[in-house]
């Protein structure tokens, strides 16, 4: 039950030879200046600290407005520690410090003063795994414009609006009331998309918001990040390369360094580029390495 | 008696005459440490369904051995001794602010009779003051509250009324009736001595005027109705078969002058005490 | 939705102004509610020591810990039958109860077949137990005890049956929790090689749970050392003026003299029961830090 | 224990063709008879409850054949159980007034907003308070609360025994109960649940109330039932501090005889086996086993029941 | 700090396109048979369920002896499940129940009068978190020989032997009296691997032995297990395609299809083959979509 290769090219390369991962790229590729012009989110000299334990070292990072920006590399290596900085979600990590500054339109989002709440109301978040709350699919949209005090004229409105964002309005709309537990991960996952942009962010960061989903609803929430794009910008952790190269405008590659005494493993951005630069000529030894599979 | 005696003793029965054993105990132990007591105070009724059943060796009592308790004692072929070791004067006490100092044996009836719906210390005389009253007594499996309705009441359902704070530990009641205002109960004269500066005793008049309860008083038998004797019941085969029963039981009956004094009650007559005397001879023989 | 231009003005005064929204005033409120939930049962237990501490002052004394119970002097009265029999009683239950205990909760959590309805019932059944009443268990004992044959109730075995069923539940729950902290990868690991359920068991499972056994076990006791009820069930005498000695002597215990002594009127035997309650705070406020300790100290953290 | 069970070794080298490994089952009677024991140990706690059964239902039959229903199930009289029954409905009204707000407070305090450590140090404190014999409650209820608090300060006009005095210090006794139960249920809402709604940007009061209590509410629901049915049970604090008087009222001033109040003073050991009022004794402890099975009963199938799948 | 790709063909190959899994495999390729002639092992109509929950629907593979399997496929597709399938272990989850054949020489594990114990000790287990029991390293080794009843007659040549087997003996020989735990991650897992050969057995079950370690600690893990396939059959299940790629003879695909009423997701076996043709020539066009990085 062998498949034609022309079969297979609907959805990307058309090569023989299977995954060359340069090639998946260039269907989602854009003309983007080398490095992002007005970014709404920098780290600078970003380091993280558990306890003791340095998780995250020195990192430099710039997210273009309106880009997709994905963050790579194996596990462990700080991705989400470095994601959970740009909206403030590591203070509820018990111990956890972070050094440096991350500018949010200029502001430093760790001054003194900031408010982590309202740094949330902009950054938006989408987790791994689906994280829908207890209640109806209604409920689970209209929350952040309730709790965050937003002035909304017709909440109806506002929770069609935001489903019809996350592609979800047609699937839903006539089981509002029910328990957001009844909807398939896919669809969970999606509400939970469009749970954050009911509250109208700037930005959206997203931990491998694919990693517990199957091939469909993947290819789904894929889509549905190219297009909210659009509207905000876009910060992706994800571990599968194949996805960043699809749907990241740049890519930024960590690994984790041990240290020589204690072993414990530090992260560390390896290198920050145009996701075509990064997927068919890494600068870096330990980039293609990873990305051509030798670890991983 | 005995200094090299061992063995255990149960004891068990009447609160009232609870510290009194317990005392008589307390002087044994000096000169005879092997012998070892347990005392209970579950109540005079209480004390005769376990000593009737073999349970217990020695049993108190605030008031002689009822005849369908001997009758059970003899079903179990239980056979004992009654020794008189003090006397009693039951003491209709109240809350230290109360203003009333006497009652009549009438009004004693009337406040706890089984029928009695008083509620308030003017409903017993208009000259009592306007105040609610809160009534704490023994238990029912009690010797005092056997005397009260039996013999002091005296109705023919040998009960006093329900609605009381009862507990079978006196000293519950003593700070019951110290810690109520418009309290009033009664226990024995012992208690009350105990804490004579928490509550006060009334004084009972049976016709010939007040009389406050007192040694003398219970002694001279000018405490009518209320002056009673107290009494210990010893199993038979248990003094005969057990060291320490007999150790126990003669140097109670022995030192009882000492030990009624130790504990703060009213010692027996010279003659009351000669016939406790003989009795205790009697054992065994 | 808006544009992205607009939204900006708006960001920039948005994070930094105003206070957090975790400072509201309705938030602020809400947090004082839960720290006053959290702190009014601690302000208690101060209280409760320190007043009684209080009353008990003129009472630490030597006499306390050597003199028996006394009619005579109660100025002079002391717990010397009460603690004695406590010990006594702690032992014997927790001989009674702990190899029970921890056989029961091997079998449940180890060998069970949680598919059989008799393994279900006996982990329903578990769970009820753990909230019987403890007056309800002195009512056992006095069955077991009369059924046993005992005359006298009031004994160290009676006690200690009453109290050992108290706490069996206890023990079981508890152990049964250090044994399912062990991690599965650890039992795998075992059973991978070849080893028994038994042999993976006793060889890593056991030695792994101790220290939390050890401090169930622990806390099981200092509850069964503080329980009065059962006992006055069972007829624990509250005037003794002897030494327990051995399993069938009678005996009294700290929470029972110190009820029969509470209901004492004489300011000299409040004194004496508000100094042995200090003492048998501080049994159990010892024993509790001992389990503590043995749970910072030597559990593992897998 | 024996590891000498018969040889499993290899003689298999590795793949040698021809030679099929001996899979078949050993006996390990040693195995067998240990797992008996443990077995039997397990068994003991359903003989105690069937024990409990035995031992509580025997007496109270001799005492219904002594003694109609009607007189027992009665408002009044020397065998009624109704003004005991209501009585500990008072006192345990009272004591969970007073634990639930509190415990659930103190539950969401250590779950949502103490840090591990400041956690480590405080549930182990919280839980103190029911280290603390109930005797030693009973004791502080009758010699601070009733006379210092009640009187003195609040200025009531309590008794010296009332279901008021032993009702507070009940309920300060199962606060622990209800506050590590439902601290556990709401400590095992994941953590997703709340990041969720701190990354909307909720507020930690927000997050507590809208997401993680309604998420653990079957726990907190278990919790709070648990509590009702360890208050039912107690005893030595209203034995001591509610009174020893039969008394069909509400108002919590007064004093008045509960179920276990009565067990507890009338086991003083005034009652022979075989009496009526010893039987009685039993035929309100059965009472008691029932009504506390029946709320442990609800208390499971809640968990059972609304156990979140999250 | 580019590298040129001289450096990088030291350790494969040497294209500019990075990633080609077909590559990757060159490296570990044998000339092999196109199914197992004398299998060990064989999976005859298996599946599984937890409860009421089909987990496994019919699968068919044979393993060959000296030869290393290796079992892939997304998450949640149920290849571990059909891994401890071979040495019972499932009997240990509760629920689980296993309908069909897995037969040993021969033998159907699962028939009356098997003993599981038995099994195990034929077929050994390595597990994806390193789980060394909490005792020295010596005694975690030994422990296998002595709860077996193995007749030993030298304990200390045979703990050798087993550590020198996994490759771990110069880096413990001084301190085999000391805790497990005191190892590195890679060090444990090969001391579980050492802990695995010490009895002797005869198949080696992996269920992800590397995804919990870095890329040198991975790389001796996969010379260990070419190593060992002279003596042992291995059977392993990862998600690092390259893995696959690299170690495996041959590769069984394994997907989950969801239920149309309930939408349980069922695994089955798609594709079994020699690892060379699954990389190079899938036959079906889900394995192709996975190994491309369509999806999983
Ligand atoms: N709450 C925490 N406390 C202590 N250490 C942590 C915590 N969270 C993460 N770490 C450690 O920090 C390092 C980076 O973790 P992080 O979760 O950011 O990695 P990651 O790149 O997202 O990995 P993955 O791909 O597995 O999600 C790891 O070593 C991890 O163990
Ligand atoms: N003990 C269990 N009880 C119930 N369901 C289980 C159990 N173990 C696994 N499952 C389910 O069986 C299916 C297959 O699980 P399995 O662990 O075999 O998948 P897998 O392919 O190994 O996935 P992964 O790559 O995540 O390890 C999954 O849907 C899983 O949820
Ligand atoms: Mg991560
Ligand atoms: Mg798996
Ligand atoms: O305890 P009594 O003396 O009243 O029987």
């Amino acid at each position: 039950m062998s498949t034609s290769p022309a079969t297979i090219s609907a959805s990307g390369s058309t090569t023989d030879r299977v995954g060359s991962l340069a090639d998946v790229h260039e269907a989602a590729e854009r003309v983007l200046p080398d490095l992002p012009t007005d970014p709404v989110m920098e780290a600078l000299d970003l380091n993280v600290y558990y306890g003791d334990f340095h998780a995250v070292h020195n990192v430099n990072l710039a997210f273009g407005r309106n880009e997709i920006t994905a963050l790579i590399g194996p596990s462990g290596c700080g991705k989400s520690t470095v994601l959970r900085c740009l909206n403030r979600m590591n203070d509820l990590v018990a111990g956890a410090r972070v050094e440096g500054e991350v500018s949010y339109h200029g502001q430093n989002i760790y001054a003194r003063g900031v408010d982590p709440i309202a740094v949330r109301t902009q950054v938006g978040m989408v987790f791994q795994k689906p994280n829908p709350f207890p209640k109806s699919i209604y409920d689970n949209v209209a929350y952040g414009p309730r709790v965050t005090g937003m002035k909304v004229e017709n909440m109806d409105d506002l929770v069609e609006e935001a489903l019809r964002g996350a592609a979800l309005w047609d699937e839903v709309k006539d089981k509002l009331k029910q328990s957001a537990y009844g909807l398939s991960g896919g669809q969970q996952q999606r509400l939970c998309i469009a749970r954050t942009i009911a509250t109208k962010p700037d930005v959206i960061l997203m931990d491998e918001p694919c990693s517990a989903l199957d091939p469909i609803a993947t290819s789904r929430v894929e889509d549905l990040m190219i297009s909210l794009r659009e509207d905000y910008t876009i910060i992706v952790v994800t571990h599968n390369m194949q996805q960043a190269a699809r749907v990241s405008d740049r890519t930024a590659f960590f690994t984790a360094r041990p240290d020589e005494t204690t072993g414990n493993r530090t992260g560390l951005l390896v290198e920050y580029n145009l996701t075509s630069n990064i997927f068919s000529n890494p600068n870096d030894k330990r980039t293609e390495d990873y990305i051509s599979g030798r670890f991983g | 008696a005995g200094g090299g005696a061992s063995g255990t003793v149960a004891v068990d029965g009447s609160s009232t005459v609870f510290p009194m054993s317990n005392a008589a105990y307390e002087l044994l132990s000096e000169e005879s440490p092997g012998v070892q007591v347990t005392v209970g105070a579950s109540g005079t009724g209480g004390g005769f369904e376990k000593f009737c059943s073999g349970e217990t060796d020695i049993s108190d009592a605030s008031r002689p051995i009822k005849d369908e308790e001997a009758e059970v004692c003899k079903k179990n072929d239980v056979e004992f001794t009654e020794l008189q070791v003090a006397t009693d004067a039951l003491t209709i006490v109240a809350h230290k602010d109360l203003a009333v100092d006497c009652l009549t044996t009438d009004q004693l009836i009337k406040l706890w009779g089984p029928n009695s719906k008083v509620d308030n210390w003017k409903q017993l005389d208009p000259s009592f003051p306007d105040q609610e009253i809160k009534l704490f007594g023994p238990g029912t499996d009690s010797g005092t509250y056997d005397y009260l309705a039996a013999d002091v009441i005296a109705d023919e359902s040998e009960s006093t009324r329900k609605d009381y704070e009862a507990s079978e530990d006196d000293n519950v009641l003593v700070q019951g009736v110290s810690g109520t205002p418009g309290g009033t109960g009664y226990f024995g004269y012992t208690y009350f001595e105990e804490n004579a500066d928490s509550l006060k005793a009334l004084a009972i008049d049976d016709g010939d005027g007040c009389v406050e309860p007192s040694a003398e008083t219970a002694q001279a038998g000018e405490y009518t109705p209320l002056a009673r004797p107290l009494f210990i019941y010893t199993n038979n085969a248990k003094y005969t078969g057990n060291e320490a029963v007999a150790t126990y039981t003669d140097f109670y009956i022995e030192n009882l002058e000492a030990i009624a004094e130790a504990a703060q009650y009213i010692p027996l007559s010279e003659d009351q005490y000669a016939e406790t005397q003989s009795a205790l001879e009697g054992i065994g023989s | 939705m808006s544009s992205v231009a607009a939204r900006t003005a708006r960001d920039l005064t948005r994070i930094t102004t105003g206070r957090s929204r975790d400072r509201t005033p309705g938030s602020l409120i809400f947090l004082g509610g839960l720290w006053f939930s959290l702190f009014f049962g601690v302000m208690v237990l101060i209280v409760l020591i320190v007043t009684t501490a209080i009353d008990g002052a003129p009472r630490f004394d030597g006499a306390l810990f050597t003199a028996y119970d006394s009619t005579l002097a109660p100025e002079r009265t002391g717990f010397r039958a009460g603690i004695l029999g406590s010990i006594w009683l702690m032992f014997t239950t927790a001989v009674l109860a702990v190899p029970l205990g921890i056989a029961a909760a091997l079998y449940l959590e180890e060998f069970a077949d949680n598919g059989r309805w008799y393994n279900r019932f006996i982990e329903v059944n578990l769970q009820n137990l753990a909230a019987v009443p403890s007056v309800v268990y002195g009512l056992l004992a006095v069955a077991v005890m009369a059924l046993m044959g005992f005359e006298r109730k009031g004994i160290v075995l009676g006690g200690a049956i009453a109290l050992a069923m108290l706490i069996l539940p206890v023990i079981i729950i508890t152990t049964r929790e250090a044994v399912r902290a062990v991690p599965t990868e650890i039992r795998h690991g075992s059973l991978a090689l070849g080893a028994t359920v038994l042999q993976t068991t006793w060889r890593q499972t056991l030695p792994s749970a101790v220290p939390g056994i050890a401090t169930g076990t622990i806390l099981g006791l200092s509850r069964a050392i503080g329980e009065a009820a059962p006992l006055l069930l069972i007829g624990l005498a509250g005037a003794v003026r002897f030494d327990p000695a051995g399993i069938f002597s009678p005996v009294t215990a700290l929470p029972i003299q110190i009820y029969s002594m509470t209901s004492q009127s004489q300011e000299a035997y409040q004194q004496a029961a508000s100094a042995a309650i200090i003492v048998l705070l501080v049994m159990i406020l010892s024993l509790n830090a001992l389990a503590i300790f043995i749970r910072n100290k030597f559990q593992r953290s897998w | 224990m024996s590891d000498a069970h018969t040889g499993a070794g290899s003689s298999l080298g590795t793949g040698l063709p021809g030679v099929p490994p001996d899979l078949s089952g050993r006996s390990r009677p040693g195995e067998r008879a240990i797992q008996a024991v443990l077995f039997t140990s397990a068994l003991v706690s359903v003989a105690i409850t069937v024990g409990i059964v035995v031992a509580l239902v025997r007496p109270v039959v001799d005492f219904f054949a002594d003694v109609p229903f009607g007189d027992f199930f009665a408002l009044e009289g020397d065998l009624a159980v109704v003004p005991l029954v209501a009585a500990t409905f008072v006192v345990t009204a009272i004591a969970m007034l007073v634990a639930v707000p509190l415990g659930l407070g103190a539950a969401m305090y250590l779950s949502e907003y103490a840090s591990p450590r400041v956690r480590k140090v405080l549930k182990p404190t919280v839980e103190l308070l029911a280290g603390v014999p109930s005797v030693v409650y009973g004791f502080f209820a009758l010699a601070f609360v009733t006379p210092t608090l009640l009187q003195k300060i609040l200025n009531l006009e309590v008794g010296f025994t009332n279901a008021l005095a032993a009702g507070l210090v009940l309920g300060v006794m199962i606060i622990p109960t209800i506050a590590s139960l439902a601290e556990d249920a709401m400590a095992a809402v994941p953590q997703a649940m709340r990041q969720g709604s701190l990354a909307m940007g909720a507020n930690r009061m927000q997050t507590t109330l809208r997401v993680v209590f309604p998420a653990a509410l079957s726990g907190i629901a278990a919790a709070v039932v648990l509590g009702l049915s360890r208050a039912v049970g107690e005893t030595m604090i209203v034995a001591l501090a509610a009174g020893a008087r039969k008394n069909l009222s509400i108002d919590p001033r007064e004093g008045m005889q509960t179920m276990t109040g009565f067990i507890a003073q009338t086991a003083g050991g005034e009652n022979p086996v075989g009496s009526t009022s010893y039987n009685m004794l039993f035929a309100v402890g059965l009472l008691l086993f029932v009504i506390t099975l029946i709320i442990n009963i609800i208390s499971i199938s809640i968990v059972r029941r609304f156990r979140q799948v999250y």
